[in-house]
């Protein structure tokens, strides 16, 4: 018996060990979801280690009571505990088993529904920038409203104001994500959907799709490069003055099956965005033909 | 949940035929169960209609199609067929073989005018174009209807089934609670068409937004 | 109790075996069956007057449009509940059964759900966003 | 017919792994023929196989099935990890991948942890009630052959057409006929379609025999653990299968007859599918756990020698969370943005069912707390699940607060979490119910020794594969992706994941190796109680005699077979010579076996759209119900003479 008490170490020690050793690595750049760069993704992140702190504070006596358990009430003649084979009834725990963990619940609750909220309103103060995002088989294709260009698998934004994506697709459905700059939101055809994120240093931020779509779907990757504020002027106005304009036979060329590069625009057909939820009034994916 | 045991009121001898037997008693619990399967399958056809209800695609709209005049008769069969079938039923606990016949084939023919009156309805719509490859809301209309009337073809013939052993066998434990389970299906149809004809017809004939 | 499982058919072989506690008890009281025995279908003939009445009623508001839509849409969905309760009380016999009456409560459940279902996709295919 | 050739066989690069499974199937049902013919067995196969509709056999045909399919669906997973150990791996060709994530989580969820959990319905629920059988026999059979028709049907989809490759999950309109046009996606919804017919019946079996056929005495709250786990998910299949269907139902009917439900153009509204998918996908995964929880509630007492802790807390644990599995099924798709207040209500909800989950973790520590526990192979798969899914719930927990979801959403972290449940749950859950009713099944132990090897072996390999794709997760790395660059830090973590998949790899085999040494040199259980049990079926001989009960007993008490040694009554051990009456059973049929040739017929006619394949299996399908609306003549009685002398030889007569 003690033989299988030494065994039994490893099985509960390798995941702790691994945990402890993954949160020390957590500090590496790769994890990009623990290095947020904008309001929203940092909100995302004080949520996740509030709810983590909640559910180490749950598991970890849980673990602790089980080996506990384990070693004391052990079928063996050095066990410590005494037997007891009728105890199956405590008003004490059965009241407390079920206080502590709603407790633990409304601490979680109570700020994800605040957040849930505060995440769906745009930040009063300032205006934001429209991007309109259409997901086509393999690639993304930006629409920028106001400014009337148009960009293929890159966006520049400007750093510190907060950017108004509408989402939709002329494709099967993707999930529009930039790790760093806050959470996922669908992308489907025949919905718009709004989603705000915004980058509060520059840089460059890798954008891909969460949600399975095919064939290319690994390929469904976007840069997000946000710039200073006249950066970002100087570029539109360079998209503006130097790029190709999108003609139509370019937008059914996109929206057909393929990947793409990175490309600009300096105008777009009208009606390559839906204006209400029931669709394009331009339908770009022609029948089937598999690359 | 009280721990007290009580009796059944009635003993054995008394209790209606179809429950006389212990195990033909269990066969009307499974279907109940099953009665309430059905019952959410159709709740998510209403649910898909109720989403997809102004996705006409360009397509015709419900105050183009629907009319009251074979809704109308297809409500009224439907009801009065619910109601002879019951009185089969109250014929069978009277242990008169006759009488559970012609209300059974009575509500047989009336499901058939149901049926056919349904059928017709659908070919007219497909004569102004109204396929249900035309929009959503057709493809959701379609099928939450049909479903319906295919349910009702099927208990059609399930009733003629019932006809044959009826004839054969009589009146036993065993044919009666074949009866009351036919019944018991052939009922829920019926509540089933009540909420077509409310939230499928009715209300799409209001032109009004629902909530 | 030995020979339960499959008792021959019959009233006539069933008074060999005597009423056994379990599958015919009842624990749950409300749950305890319930039979009507009449001379004449009357319970029959008030169902089907009923649910011809409470028809001809949700017909004829539609008809007339002489309510808002809103009011007329919810009288329309509760003529519907009270036909299914009178379908369900007078002609299904719910409250029939040998032992308790199980029925109730799995109908009960399957309602909830159902009403989940529908009043809960209607809800979530409304895509309200407070962003935009 | 080159045509036709043409589209049973599609030009298509076969993956490895499927060529060795087919060349594996192939020869082993020859071998199987082979020696069926040799040994003279058809007949016997006929008779007390195929056309059986006793449930102790219609679940060790469960019991079989699963096991193969974990086989398949392991081997898929580990093609899975192959191709994911390195990045810009090119281990199987382009667009493999898709099918084969896709094929495992379906045969894993439909055709491994639910049949696994049937075969224990099966083998355990009539005998823990003192049941002869369950209410419908022969639908329960129907029920076995429509999930083999569907579990067939699935399988041969890598030989013959192409296999599906939108996910488990399908979602259109990618699963639309424009964007998928080969049969894959076919199989997939009929086979579905078939088998949740077969699943359906099941739950409403199960929950008529739990309601209506308990022995006398045994009240609800008397009622073992398991049992009303197998009552409520019974009512959780009645209720979620149906949403299922509808879903299936509708894309199928957009791929074959042009319906414009779920399309991109014509008004279609694909979030609808998504919506009912998971209004059957939430209760499914309690589907699938819930019965593991019973099977711990009666494993955790048995081991422990011990009362299970806080009984009436255990049953209003389990109502709560079949209720609320009914409100939580948005959380699956927080980020189609239906809104902040949809969100923040399906949120909390999800979040509400931690506590009776919690309840039924601290019972079962309770149970052991002041037990004498035995680490026997049954209690060590429990032992491993409590540290298992304390995480996987917890990482639930996280993902369903609304934001944190919004990044952890299809990621690997999300991958973690429902392995941590869906192995630490289900399947450890009926691994441990298979060791602990395996001398019931058949007759005879499974060695320990190796048991505890197996044990040991697959879940060291078990949190090897998957914490590392917790980090995966923060690190970005999303499902569903055949390959990835490298620099983005993920080869590491998912080499590290790849070895740990081998090793339960290992794990498995050596499984094999004890089910088949146990089959030769197993120890005999003579004693129908090798565990010292405390419910009803070890009251009785293992295996069971077809009539399972030769006298129903009378129930007195919770864990009435335990209180019955404890009071020295243990001569209901014998059966009363006089108590013995004649014993009517169901008598076996052929037909539950046709109707699932026929329904398998109509599947493959639909996936082909060859309709008159179709109507011939469709005449099959009514001549069976045709069949069956007629036969009155299918219960038989056994003579309590030959009752008395199987008794009798297994020493359990008293005159
Ligand atoms: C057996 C299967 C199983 C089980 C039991 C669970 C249990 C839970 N699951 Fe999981 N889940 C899946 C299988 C399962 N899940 C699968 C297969 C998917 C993905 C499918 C796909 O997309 O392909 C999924 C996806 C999934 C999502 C969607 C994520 C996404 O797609 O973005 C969410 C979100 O809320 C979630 C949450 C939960 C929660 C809260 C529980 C809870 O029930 C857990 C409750 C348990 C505990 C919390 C631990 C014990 C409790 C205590 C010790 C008490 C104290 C605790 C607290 C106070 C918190 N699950
Ligand atoms: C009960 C359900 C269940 C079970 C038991 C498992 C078991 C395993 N799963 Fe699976 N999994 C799912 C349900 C399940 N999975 C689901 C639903 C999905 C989502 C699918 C989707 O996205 O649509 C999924 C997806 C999924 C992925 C993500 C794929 C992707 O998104 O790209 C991965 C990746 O690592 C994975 C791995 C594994 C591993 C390593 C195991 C291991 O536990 C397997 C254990 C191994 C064996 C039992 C092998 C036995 C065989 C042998 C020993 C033979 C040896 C022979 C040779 C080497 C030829 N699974
Ligand atoms: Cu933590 Cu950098
Ligand atoms: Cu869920």
């Amino acid at each position: 018996m003690p033989k299988r008490q030494s065994t039994r170490w490893p099985y509960r020690w390798i995941p702790l060990a691994v945990i402890v050793s993954s949160l020390l690595s957590g500090c590496g750049q790769h994890y990009t979801i623990l290095h947020p760069a904008g309001p929203v993704g940092q909100t995302e992140l004080n949520l996740l280690v509030l709810a983590s702190i909640a559910m180490a504070i749950v598991i970890i006596p849980v673990w602790i009571l089980l080996a506990v358990v384990l070693v004391r009430f052990r079928d063996n003649p050095r066990h410590k505990g005494t037997y007891i084979p009728k105890w199956q009834r405590s008003k004490f725990f059965e009241v407390m088993l079920f206080v502590v963990p709603l407790i633990i619940v409304a601490v979680i609750a109570v700020p994800t529904v605040q957040k849930t909220y505060a995440l769906d309103t745009l930040p009063r103060q300032k205006d934001p920038l429209i991007i309109h995002v259409t997901s086509l088989d393999w690639k993304w294709m930006f629409q920028y409203p106001v400014q009337h260009i148009a960009t293929v698998n890159y966006i520049k934004i400007p750093a510190g104001v907060p950017v108004l994506f509408k989402l939709t697709a002329d494709s099967p459905m993707n999930t529009f994500w930039v790790p760093q700059l806050g959470g996922m939101e669908y992308t489907m055809p025949g919905e718009v959907l709004p989603l705000w994120l915004e980058a509060n240093k520059p840089g460059v931020y890798m954008g891909r799709s969460g949600q399975f779509s095919g064939r290319g779907f690994v390929h469904m990757v976007f840069k997000v490069d946000a710039v200073p504020r006249t950066a970002f002027n100087q570029w539109v106005h360079q998209v503006k003055t130097t790029a190709p304009s999108m003609s139509v036979a370019k937008y059914h060329a996109l929206a057909h099956f393929g990947y793409a590069g990175a490309e600009s625009f300096s105008s777009y057909p009208a009606g390559t965005f839906p204006t209400t939820s029931h669709g394009f009034t331009l339908t770009g994916s022609s029948p089937m033909v598999m690359p | 949940m009280s721990q007290a045991v009580r009796h059944l009121e009635l003993p054995e001898q008394q209790l209606p035929l179809e429950f006389a037997d212990y195990h033909e008693s269990i066969k009307v619990t499974g279907f109940w169960i099953f009665l309430t399967t059905d019952l959410v399958l159709f709740a998510c056809l209403f649910a898909t209609f109720a989403v997809m209800r102004y996705d006409f695609a360009n397509g015709p709209t419900p105050i183009h199609l629907f009319h009251m005049g074979p809704l109308i008769l297809e409500t009224a069969l439907l009801l009065t067929s619910s109601f002879t079938c019951s009185l089969a039923i109250y014929q069978s606990r009277a242990q008169n073989k006759t009488g559970v016949l012609s209300w059974l084939i009575l509500t047989i023919l009336l499901g058939i005018g149901f049926v056919g009156t349904e059928v017709h309805e659908f070919i007219s719509y497909v004569g102004l174009g109204a396929t249900w490859h035309k929009s959503g809301f057709l493809s959701a209309f379609f099928t939450l209807v049909g479903t319906h009337g295919s349910h009702v073809t099927f208990g059609i013939f399930w009733a003629l089934t019932l006809v044959v052993q009826l004839v054969k066998r009589g009146i036993t434990p065993r044919t009666s609670r074949k009866l009351y389970t036919f019944a018991l299906y052939w009922h829920f149809l019926d509540i089933v068409w009540v909420f077509i004809f409310s939230f499928v017809y009715l209300v799409s004939m209001t032109g009004g937004k629902m909530a | 109790m030995a020979d339960r499982l499959y008792p021959s058919h019959g009233t006539g072989a069933m008074n060999q075996v005597e009423l056994v506690e379990n599958e015919d008890s009842i624990e749950i009281s409300s749950l305890a069956p319930h039979f009507a025995v009449h001379k004449f279908p009357w319970r029959q003939v008030f169902g089907y007057v009923a649910s011809l009445v409470l028809t001809a009623m949700a017909f004829i508001l539609v008809i007339n449009h002489v309510l808002p839509v809103s009011a007329l849409v919810s009288v329309v969905i509760a003529l519907a509940v009270l036909q299914a309760a009178v379908q369900l009380g007078v002609f299904m016999h719910l409250r029939e059964s040998r032992g308790m009456a199980w029925q109730i409560l799995v109908l009960g459940l399957g309602g909830f759900i159902a009403l989940c279902v529908v009043a809960g996709s209607i809800w979530i295919m409304m895509f309200k966003s407070g962003v935009a | 017919m080159s045509q036709i050739l043409a589209r049973l066989f599609p030009p298509q690069t076969r993956r490895p792994d499927e060529v060795v499974i087919e060349i594996g199937i192939v020869l082993s049902m020859l071998f199987l023929v082979y020696m069926l013919t040799r040994l003279k067995k058809w007949g016997w196969l006929w008779r007390e196989w195929l056309t059986s509709v006793d449930h102790k056999k219609i679940g060790i045909m469960y019991l079989v099935s699963a096991l193969l399919m974990l086989f398949r669906g392991g081997v898929d997973a580990l093609m899975i990890r192959s191709q994911l150990a390195l990045p810009n791996n090119h281990l199987l060709p382009v667009g493999q991948y898709d099918e084969l994530f896709t094929t495992h989580g379906t045969i894993m969820i439909f055709f491994m942890a639910m049949p696994f959990l049937f075969a224990l319905f099966n083998v355990a629920i009539p005998l823990m009630i003192g049941a002869r059988d369950v209410a419908f026999p022969r639908l329960n059979a129907i029920s076995f052959w429509l999930f083999a028709a569907g579990a067939i049907l699935f399988n041969i989809s890598f030989v013959v057409g192409g296999s599906p490759n939108a996910g488990w999950t399908a979602y259109p309109p990618l699963t639309e006929l424009r964007f998928n046009p080969g049969v894959g996606e076919n199989y997939y919804l009929v086979s579905l379609l078939i088998a949740g017919i077969g699943t359906t019946i099941t739950g409403i079996n199960f929950m008529t025999t739990i309601l209506r056929m308990r022995a006398p005495g045994m009240t609800l709250m008397r009622m073992p653990m398991f049992v009303w786990t197998v009552l409520v998910t019974g009512a959780l299949i009645v209720f979620a299968f149906p949403p299922l269907t509808i879903a299936l139902l509708l894309t199928l009917l957009d791929r074959l007859f042009g319906s414009s439900f779920f399309t991109l153009g014509h008004g279609g509204m694909p979030m609808q599918f998504v919506n009912l998918f998971w209004l059957f996908g939430h209760p499914e995964v309690y589907i699938v756990v819930l019965p593991a929880f019973g099977i711990f509630s009666e494993v955790v007492p048995v081991f422990s020698d011990k009362k299970l802790f806080g009984y009436p807390a255990m049953v209003g644990s389990v109502l709560a969370i079949t209720l609320l599995s009914y409100v939580v099924w948005v959380h699956h798709f927080f980020t189609m943005g239906a809104g902040p207040s949809v969100n923040a209500f399906f949120g909390v909800s999800t979040m509400l069912i931690a506590i009776p989950t919690g309840v039924k973790i601290f019972n079962w520590v309770l149970t052991m707390w002041g037990g004498r526990i035995r680490f026997t192979v049954a209690m060590l798969w429990q032992l491993a699940f409590i540290p298992a899914f304390l995480v996987a719930g917890a990482t639930g927990v996280l993902l369903a607060t609304v934001p944190v979801d919004y990044q952890m959403h299809n990621s690997y972290f999300l991958i973690a979490h429902f392995h941590l449940a869906l192995i630490g749950g289900t399947v450890f859950g009926v691994l441990s119910g298979m060791y602990y009713w395996w001398p019931k099944m058949f007759g005879f132990m499974l060695n320990e020794r190796q048991g505890k090897w197996a044990f040991w072996i697959f879940v060291s390999g078990f949190f090897v594969t998957f914490v590392p794709q917790y980090m995966l997760g923060f690190e970005g790395m999303t499902r569903r992706m055949y390959t990835y660059p490298a620099g983005l830090g993920w080869g590491p973590l998912n080499m590290v994941s790849t070895i740990g998949a081998f090793v339960q790899g290992l794990g498995f085999l050596v499984l094999v190796y004890n089910v088949l040494w146990s089959m030769r040199y197993g120890e005999r259980d003579l004693t129908g109680d090798p565990w010292n049990g405390r419910t009803l079926e070890w009251s009785l001989p293992s295996p069971a005699p077809s009539y399972n009960f030769a006298v129903i007993p009378a129930v007195t008490h919770r864990d009435e077979w335990w209180e019955m040694k404890q009071s020295g009554k243990a001569r209901a051990y014998k059966v009363k010579s006089s108590a013995i009456r004649p014993i009517h059973m169901p008598k076996r049929s052929a037909m539950p076996f046709f109707l699932g040739v026929s329904f398998f017929v109509v599947g493959f006619g639909m996936v082909f759209s060859w309709w008159v394949i179709t109507i011939i299996g469709a005449l099959g399908v009514i001549a069976s119900l045709l069949f069956s609306a007629f036969d009155y003549n299918d219960s038989e009685e056994i003579d309590p003479e030959d009752v008395r002398r199987s008794e009798a030889s297994l020493g359990r007569l008293e005159i």
